[in-house]
């Protein structure tokens, strides 16, 4: 048992934990943290993966901006652990189930799935991950996807003045 | 590529617009102007006048369907800007912003008719999206509106979401964000069977299901285009779905062959699923709007036909659809903003107040409901047959009929409203201009209706 | 191009006439168009106009052409008898917006004559709903008390019917070699036993709803109750003769074997409609209902003769065709007078029709008995025909159908009884001085019926050519 | 490390997402079990994008394949970022109006 | 020739447009004598064209094409021959003699009124000719339906009276049935023949064409339409109530001319029905049996018209009989004594009506022989003609019929014979009852008696001569006659075929069956004489009284149950069954419409959920998509 596979199963049981503490924990805020924690851990596969760029970016944009945004959010309206009603017993079983059995059915494909067989994953080699090809990459094959996302972005923004002004 | 870059430059101004001039008549000329210079621009790619030479990298691929079903609906948003003009600007004070997203999204939606990668799929879906739920909640003091907003920004997530997991799958499986034609083995005549890809082709499909609203996907329609302001509801309901469509045939018309025969199975589960959801509940409903909701999904069903086979008739069947589809449904939306409630009973004896009016809503809803004489008769005509062309099952042709008789029932009762009951109709004053305006979307759908060839023959250059 | 001007006239017509609010007007320009197409159609049939044909669909290789024969010809003599007619006789009812009712009905009547002459399949169809849909709005705005609920289901009934008979248009369409809607080409088609038995069931079931054949005949009582006579004439005298035509016309030529192979249902279908039809119009007390259920079962023994397929039966039908449609067009005229006149139509509140208007009371009697097909009538000639041909095709089926025969005459006899004789009723009492146009045209069409009756080799050499081409092997 | 250890993983972060959306009724949390969902499929990409840059290296040294899975992954963040900012405000607006984050409340319109 | 023979069909056709369209124009002057006039013009040249048969034989005139198509074709042919030249003389002949009477008979009508009843008499004349010049049987049977109609309008013309209305409708329904049966027989004709000419399908190849089979139907069919217009069993129930029509109606067309249509008609097709021994038996039956019934309802009748219908009815049995038992000629020579005589009693019932203002119960009559001496002796020899007293025209006409009888079997004889007795009987109990005993009418009745006008009586004596002296044509070879009659027809029927009997029991018959009748008779007159019978008291009086009840019958066992039947289909198989299912469709679509829309239930937790079902079950339906495939492909195949 390699140390990477170590790191790995650690870092995804870590990951699947802190995402079912999401779930399961009545107050907002600790969700948040919760899900803090799964971020790190996912950007902790990514330094596993050798891709630094991204478990960086991922840290500071999701961790650092996104989740943050979440916290202002639900302290600007207090949320409190008990103003928030939980879904009768029923509907969360079924929705527990149903997704069940949506990863089961996902599961059992990927293990039909003859052409997966005896691939590896390239860990922690590998160069495409720095942020050297990556810089080249994307502004001299998706320098259109690269601008076009500003679109996005003014529209976000637009649609955020639209919104938010009084 | 013009269009991209012409509707981007044209969203940047109108977003400065308010700047220039407060007025909102100003900004909206802007706009028009605008639309107009976009139409031109992109005509002008069509035509290969004047194009703006760009390396893509082999994001976009522009081919003469995608630039005429561009053309298409930029026309239809002109026509629509034209008619609803002034109702946009009694939504708040934000006409130059509205302006500035319809522009954003017809970007959106020229990227959506020209993709040749998922991700600028992906993007075009997100760009076509996040303005929409801007748009659905523009009427912000109005809870409907509120309501209507973030159930559709939580669904829509949630699919991209799910789109995303199907991208992911495909590259898993091709190593690559470029839609290959998949190999067709030889000997079986068959695509060799990789679950990865069939999977994430499927959910592909949900999400573009999704995306223009076919059941069992379609919950968040009804809502979202009853909560959403009338104006903007008839964009939503007749540009973007359209986009949608279009972009959902460009990805299946080949990728269908990888997931074998039983494409044809979950495509007629879909299809019946939406017919029968979409007419059956729309005969039983009290708000006309809503009622149009539900008939959008009806229409979304035939619509879908043309995903069936993958001929090149199955693209211009959907083209003179959309165009049928969507001249009637604005046209019937323009009405019903003028109307004070979206009740049927606010309809009583409007032929009596308004006969023009009263008639061209009933061309309208002729339209819709496939009558002959008028383009959606030819629309229907032309789905049918490309159902026959991809040789699906005769079953299948009859239950889409026995729904477009279901149709009948609900359409028809605004037409014995308006016509054979008595009664105040509950509308705002309506000008001259306004009716002349819809007059000229009525004189189309009946010149389609009696030539639908107008359409095509421009397909043929 | 001389074809055209059948559907230019009424379609000109009807667009002036929406502009026109005078009543005396628009009336005028009405019977002015209905007489112009009269007297062309005269024309047509003495002189041998050719066919019309145009491009109009490319895309789809659909054409705008228009086939000429005899049984068209009949046909649309009979439209444009028809219309003129009722344009006359219904020329004093009260009707409001007068100058809308005339142009619907225009553009009902270029409809029909459209149905009767395109020889493209895409381009019947077209005609097929344009006759339809003015009628919708006829029959909601100026029928009856329960005019909406009854033409909606009239509508949707037929709209249904058409729909199967489109998605066999296009079955046949994307069989076809040279992929085109001429009837020449469908006639190429090659498709296996089954589908073309599919196919020629949903051309069926399109043209049975029109005729109506039992038991799908059910909007037709109803639509023919509630809605204005006039229009009720154009339904029962025309309209329904689409189906006929339907049949003699498409189904006949692009199914042989599967008409022939289903012959035995449809006439035995068809004669339970004529018996059915028979005693459910014996307990009538509607006039209007009387005269609709006994038209069912004219209509039914048409189509049994059709089916029946011998070219004796077939010439009867398409003798019956016209002689029918002068017929009841004659009873609806005098229908509506008393309807116009007692303000009822219950048989029980009337009687005395002969004393208080001997004339109209003659006449009635006339076409009653024109109705139950005396010799010497139009109606004996065809039905001699068609139930020799049913005979010939099964002798107990004649027989049944024969029966009708002597319901048809307990019927329209208690009609002419409970109308005409006994005293002088109340309601009868309010009628005033007759209607004199009504009574000229009812007197012109007598004189058709007992001409064609004496003497109806006209006819025969004019649907020759049809015949002919049916029965050609 | 095969690739499918990867491929579970991920979906079990994905269905925990998609079981959050089910039973969770405050919009944020909601919303934020989107989040999650997305950033399994990142991970996703990710872990794909190695496998076949690992595939292609055994032919050439200097393959940069499946770097373009990263590139997608870095575009759907920014995309997440979009959707964040429009969402949280329209969650905010809808908080403005009914002071209340609960997707059950969200029941007007219907039927 | 074929203008005289066009004009004996035309005289009619124009007097009848004459006075139909000028109803309002002309006095009654003229339309009598127009109307009477046409007829007997009709009557010159029919006897222009008997004397031409009698010269140059039977003669085919083609006019036009009635129908003529690729397949077949019915030419409008007339054609004059022994028989068809017999009938025009009886019935222009009869008939111009009644239009005389009744220009004085209907004279109180008012004058357009007048003018319908000459109108529809004459369109009768015009269609009885019709039906026996026509040389098809489709022109036949177009006059066939053209006296019925006639009959109907006739019947019906005092049209404000229900009852006679419905006796009207009566008629007409009733004679529809028979001519199903006669169109039907057309029909089979054309199937078998290709023609319905006379002179192709009554040859001997083409009753070689036959099978037996076919003729026997053929036959059995063209009796039904004999029935039906000659009221025999069970079709007879009509013409009792036809008397509702003016007198005069009853004479000409429900005595003497178109009730003998199907007398005509059979005779007219004896080759088919001599071909079929089968249908000869049932007519034989049917017709003795409806003389016998009707005999003995006619004995308990009072009302004087009523009476003179059911000997009517009886004599046409007796026709039939003749016909059933291959006595053809006989038959004719009836038809045509049966004609004069019972011509005569119905007009000089018409006068006797006439003098008591309306009244028709012979038991408010009675000793009118004073009173109405002319009508009296006439009346008198109508009654000992049809009583068959030698030698009168009756006795030698049923007489020949009785004869052929016996030798087709006895008991036919002795039926027959009975019946005779029975005539004699109910006749002269009229007789008496009205002309005999004293006058029992009202007193202003007794007041106004009188003889009526010159018209009335002239064609009164004139048929009283007529019925005296016509046994003349038809005197048999034992009494040294040579039967002119029977020559006559033999060109129709063939050799006459009684030789088989000895002259002996030729002489015997006769002389019982005389006796018979003269004894009943006296029986009669001296019982009646004095006294009338008035309510019958014993079951059989009552019985007989009640015409044995089959009008009740009728309306019990067939016309309600058949009412019922028709309510059951309008109001429940109607409404509800197939009306039902449509709407039901209708409903279902609502009902399921209000269903559906509550699966859109405003939470988007039950959205999402319900869209990652339907992923999970798209996923489902493409893992075992063969399964499902096939299937699907199953349905495909089908449709």
């Amino acid at each position: 048992m390699s140390i990477i596979e170590i790191l790995f199963f650690a870092l995804s049981a870590f990951a699947v934990v802190s995402a079912t503490m999401v779930l399961i924990s009545k107050n907002p805020i600790h969700s948040v943290l919760w899900l803090i924690l799964v971020f790190f851990a996912i950007s902790g596969h990514y330094i596993l993966l050798n891709a630094q760029f991204l478990a960086i970016v991922n840290i500071i944009v999701y961790a650092g901006a996104i989740m943050v945004l979440f916290l202002f959010v639900i302290m600007l309206m207090n949320v409190k652990d008990d103003n928030e009603p939980q879904k009768k017993m029923i509907i969360k079983f079924i929705g527990v189930l149903s997704g069940g059995s949506l990863l089961t059915l996902l599961v059992a494909l990927v293990k039909q799935t003859t052409q997966l067989e005896g691939k590896q994953v390239f860990m922690k080699e590998g160069t495409i991950g720095l942020i050297n090809p990556l810089g080249n990459a994307l502004f001299n094959d998706y320098v259109l996807p690269f601008e076009i996302s500003s679109v996005l972005f003014l529209s976000a923004m637009v649609g955020a003045v639209i919104i938010g002004k009084k | 590529m013009n269009a991209i870059i012409v509707s981007t430059l044209m969203g940047v101004i109108m977003m400065f617009s308010s700047w220039l001039t407060s007025s909102a008549k100003a900004q909206r000329n802007i706009g028009l102007g605008g639309m107009f210079l976009l139409i031109l621009a992109n005509l002008a790619h069509l035509k290969g006048w004047w194009v703006i030479d760009f390396d893509t990298k082999g994001m976009l691929a522009f081919n003469p369907i995608g630039l005429f079903a561009n053309l298409t609906l930029f026309i239809l948003t002109f026509i629509y800007l034209w008619i609803n003009g002034e109702e946009i600007e009694k939504i708040g004070n934000h006409t130059a912003d509205f302006y500035a997203i319809f522009f954003f999204i017809l970007c959106g939606v020229s990227i959506l008719t020209s993709f040749d990668n998922l991700l600028m799929l992906f993007i075009g879906i997100e760009i076509l999206s996040i303005p929409l739920y801007i748009l659905t909640g523009a009427d912000k003091k109005n809870l409907l509106s509120n309501e209507a907003s973030l159930k559709y920004f939580l669904m829509g997530s949630f699919s991209t979401g799910i789109l995303l997991l199907g991208i992911a799958f495909i590259y898993g499986a091709t190593g690559s964000f470029h839609l290959s034609i998949p190999i067709v083995n030889p000997k079986t005549q068959m695509v060799t069977e990789n679950f990865l890809m069939s999977a994430g082709l499927i959910l592909l499909f949900v999400s573009m299901n999704f995306k223009v609203s076919a059941a069992p996907f379609h919950f968040w329609t009804p809502d979202v285009y009853d909560g959403a302001p009338t104006v903007f509801t008839s964009f939503m309901a007749t540009i973007v779905k359209a986009a949608g469509f279009i972009a959902f045939i460009k990805v299946f018309e080949m990728q269908r062959v990888a997931l074998g025969y039983s494409w044809t199975i979950i495509l007629s589960f879909v299809i019946v699923a939406t017919l029968l959801i979409g007419n059956i509940t729309a005969v039983f409903q009290r708000s006309v709007k809503r009622m149009l909701a539900y008939s959008s999904i009806a229409q979304a069903g035939f619509m879908l036909f043309a995903i069936y086979g993958n001929s090149i008739f199955n693209t211009e069947a959907l083209l003179l659809y959309i165009v049928a589809y969507s001249l009637a449904t604005i046209g019937l939306f323009a009405v019903l903003v003028k109307m004070k409630d979206y009740s049927f009973e606010s309809f009583n004896g409007l032929a009596k107040k308004h006969p023009v009016l009263a008639f061209l809503t009933t061309i309208f809803l002729f339209s819709l409901a496939g009558i002959p004489l008028t383009a959606g008769f030819f629309a229907k005509f032309y789905m049918l047959n490309a159902l026959f062309t991809a040789n699906a099952g005769t079953w299948l042709l009859i239950t889409a009929i026995l729904f477009a008789a279901v149709s009948i029932f609900y359409y028809f009762r605004l037409v014995q409203v308006m016509y054979f009951t008595a009664g105040e109709p509950a509308i705002n004053e309506v000008d001259k201009k306004y009716e002349l305006k819809l007059m000229v979307v009525a004189i189309i759908i009946i010149l389609l209706g009696v030539f639908p060839s107008l359409l095509f023959n421009y397909l043929y250059f | 191009m001389f074809l055209l001007l059948f559907l230019l006239i009424p379609i000109v017509a009807a667009f002036i006439l929406l502009f026109i609010k005078n009543t005396a007007t628009s009336n005028s320009i009405s019977i002015g168009a209905g007489i112009l197409t009269l007297i062309g159609s005269v024309y047509l049939i003495l002189s041998n106009t050719g066919d019309y044909d145009a491009s109009w669909l490319p895309v789809i290789n659909s054409r705008f052409s228009l086939h000429l024969d005899g049984l068209s010809k009949m046909l649309i003599l009979l439209t444009s008898i028809t219309f003129p007619a009722i344009f006359i006789a219904t020329k004093n009812n009260d009707i409001s917006k007068r100058n809308i009712f005339l142009s619907l009905m225009l553009f009902t009547q270029a409809g029909l004559v459209g149905v009767f002459l395109a020889s493209d399949a895409l381009l019947f169809y077209f005609f097929w709903e344009l006759a339809l849909i003015p009628v919708y709005f006829l029959c909601s705005i100026w029928g009856g008390e329960k005019r909406v609920a009854v033409t909606f289901k009239f509508f949707l009934y037929t709209f249904i019917g058409s729909l199967f008979m489109l998605i066999g248009i296009i079955y046949l369409y994307s069989n076809t070699i040279d992929h085109s809607f001429a009837i020449a080409s469908l006639k190429q088609v090659s498709i296996s036993g089954s589908q073309s038995a599919t196919v020629f069931a949903l051309f069926f079931i399109a043209f049975a709803i029109k005729m109506p054949i039992f038991p799908l005949h059910t909007w037709q009582p109803d639509a023919y109750e509630q809605s204005p006579t006039a229009v009720t004439m154009v339904l029962s005298a025309v309209m329904v003769k689409m189906g006929l035509y339907g049949v003699i016309r498409w189904l006949m030529p692009l199914f042989p074997a599967a008409f022939l192979a289903h012959s035995n249902i449809v006439v035995t279908l068809s004669v339970i409609g004529i018996l059915y039809a028979s005693f459910i119009a014996i307990r009538q007390d509607d006039v209007k209902r009387l005269i609709a259920y006994s038209s069912i079962a004219h209509i039914g023994l048409m189509n049994a003769a059709l089916f029946a397929h011998y070219q004796i039966g077939v010439q009867g039908a398409l003798v019956q065709l016209f002689s029918h449609g002068i017929n009841v067009l004659g009873l609806w005229i005098i229908a509506d007078i008393i309807e116009q006149q007692t303000g009822t139509r219950s048989m029980k509140a009337l009687g005395g029709l002969a004393k208080k208007q001997p004339t109209l009371a003659i006449l009635l009697v006339a076409f009653s008995f024109a109705n139950i097909a005396l010799p010497l009538t139009n109606a004996f000639v065809g039905e001699f025909l068609m139930f020799n041909g049913l005979f010939q095709f099964n002798p107990w089926m004649a027989a049944l159908a024969g029966v009708s025969v002597v319901l048809a005459a307990i019927y329209t006899l208690n009609m002419v009884q409970k109308v005409a004789y006994g005293e002088i009723s109340e309601a009868t009492n309010k009628m005033q001085s007759p209607n004199k146009n009504a009574q000229l045209v009812l007197i012109v069409l007598l004189v058709i019926v007992f001409f064609t009756g004496v003497y109806p080799q006209p006819l025969f050499d004019l649907t020759a050519d049809t015949l002919t081409q049916l029965f050609v092997k | 490390m095969p690739i499918q250890y990867y491929i579970f993983f991920c979906l079990a972060l994905f269905s925990i997402g998609v079981i959050g959306v089910l039973t969770r009724r405050n919009a944020i949390i909601v919303f934020m079990c989107i989040e999650l969902m997305l950033n399994a499929v990142n991970l996703l990409l990710v872990a794909f994008s190695k496998m076949h840059h690992g595939a292609a290296l055994q032919l050439s040294p200097t393959s940069t394949a499946g770097i373009d899975a990263q590139i997608f992954v870095f575009f759907i963040m920014v995309v997440a970022a979009a959707e964040v900012s429009v969402g949280l405000a329209i969650i905010v607006m809808m908080y403005r109006n009914t002071h209340s984050t609960d997707i059950n409340f969200l029941n007007r319109l219907k039927n | 020739m074929k203008l005289i023979i066009g004009f004996i069909v035309l005289w009619p056709l124009i007097g009848f447009l004459f006075n139909g369209l000028g109803r309002h124009i002309w006095s009654k002057k003229v339309i009598a004598y127009k109307a009477t006039g046409y007829i007997v013009a009709s009557f010159i040249f029919s006897i222009l064209a008997f004397l031409n048969v009698q010269s140059s034989g039977a003669v085919t005139i083609h006019y036009f094409d009635f129908i003529n198509t690729a397949s077949f074709k019915i030419p409008f042919d007339l054609r004059v021959d022994a028989l068809s030249s017999l009938f025009l003389l009886v019935i222009t002949g009869v008939g111009s003699l009644i239009h005389l009477y009744s220009t004085a008979y209907m004279h109180e009508e008012a004058s357009h009124h007048y003018a319908r009843y000459f109108a529809y008499l004459n369109l009768f004349v015009f269609s009885m000719l019709l039906l026996v010049l026509g040389d098809n049987y489709v022109i036949m049977f177009i006059g066939w339906e053209g006296v019925g109609l006639c009959s109907y309008l006739l019947i019906g013309y005092w049209f404000s009276n229900a009852t006679y209305n419905y006796a009207a409708k009566k008629a007409f329904i009733m004679n529809r049935i028979g001519d199903l049966g006669f169109l039907l027989a057309i029909f089979w004709l054309i199937v078998k023949l290709g023609s319905v000419s006379y002179g192709t399908v009554l040859t001997a190849e083409s009753l070689a064409k036959l099978s037996t089979t076919d003729i026997t139907a053929i036959t059995l069919l063209l009796f039904v339409g004999a029935m039906g217009k000659s009221a025999q069993i069970p079709l007879y129930t009509w013409l009792p109530d036809a008397m509702a029509g003016p007198t005069p109606v009853s004479a000409l067309i429900h005595a003497a001319t178109m009730v003998t249509a199907g007398i005509y008609m059979i005779t007219r097709s004896n080759i088919l029905f001599s071909a079929s021994e089968f249908t000869q038996h049932i007519i034989a039956i049917v017709g003795i049996s409806t003389a016998l019934l009707s005999a003995t309802i006619a004995i308990k009748q009072n009302d004087i018209k009523k009476v003179l219908a059911y000997s009517t009815v009886s004599q046409l049995g007796y026709m039939f009989l003749g016909l059933g038992v291959g006595a053809y000629s006989g038959a004719v020579f009836h038809v045509i004594t049966h004609a004069f005589f019972k011509a005569l009693l119905f007009l000089g019932a018409g006068s006797v009506i006439h003098a008591m203002h309306h009244e028709q119960d012979i038991r408010k009559m009675g000793g009118l022989k004073s009173k109405l001496p002319i009508t009296h002796i006439t009346f008198l020899i109508g009654c000992i003609a049809i009583a068959g007293v030698p030698p009168f025209s009756g006795f030698f006409s049923k007489d020949e019929i009785l004869a052929a009888a016996f030798a087709k079997s006895p008991i036919y004889w002795a039926l027959g014979v009975l019946g005779a007795a029975m005539t004699a009987f109910y006749m002269f109990r009229l007789y008496a009852t009205t002309f005999l005993g004293q006058f029992r009418g009202t007193e202003e009745q007794a007041h106004h008696l009188h003889e009526s006008p010159f018209a009335m009586t002239l064609p009164l004596i004139l048929l009283a001569v007529a019925s005296a002296v016509a046994g003349a044509i038809g005197i048999p070879e034992l009494m040294g006659g040579h039967h002119w009659l029977s020559h006559q027809l033999i060109p129709i029927v063939g050799e006459a075929h009684e030789a088989t009997l000895t002259h002996s029991t030729e002489w015997a018959l006769m002389g019982i069956s005389v006796s018979i009748a003269v004894i009943a008779l006296l029986i009669a007159v001296n019982r009646y004489k004095k006294n009338t019978d008035g309510e019958p008291q014993t079951a059989l009086g009552k019985f007989l009284y009640n015409k044995w009840y089959i009008d009740e019958l009728y309306e019990t066992a067939i016309l309600n149950p058949l009412n019922k039947f028709a309510g059951l289909l309008k109001d429940v198989v109607e409404k509800n069954i197939i009306d039902g299912a449509v709407n039901g469709t209708g409903k279902v679509v609502q009902y399921s419409a209000r269903k559906i829309r509550l699966l859109q239930s405003g939470q988007v937790g039950y959205y999402i959920l319900f869209m990652v079902l339907s992923i999970i079950v798209l996923f489902l339906c493409w893992f075992n998509d063969l399964k499902i495939l096939s299937f699907f492909f199953k349905l495909t195949h089908k449709l």
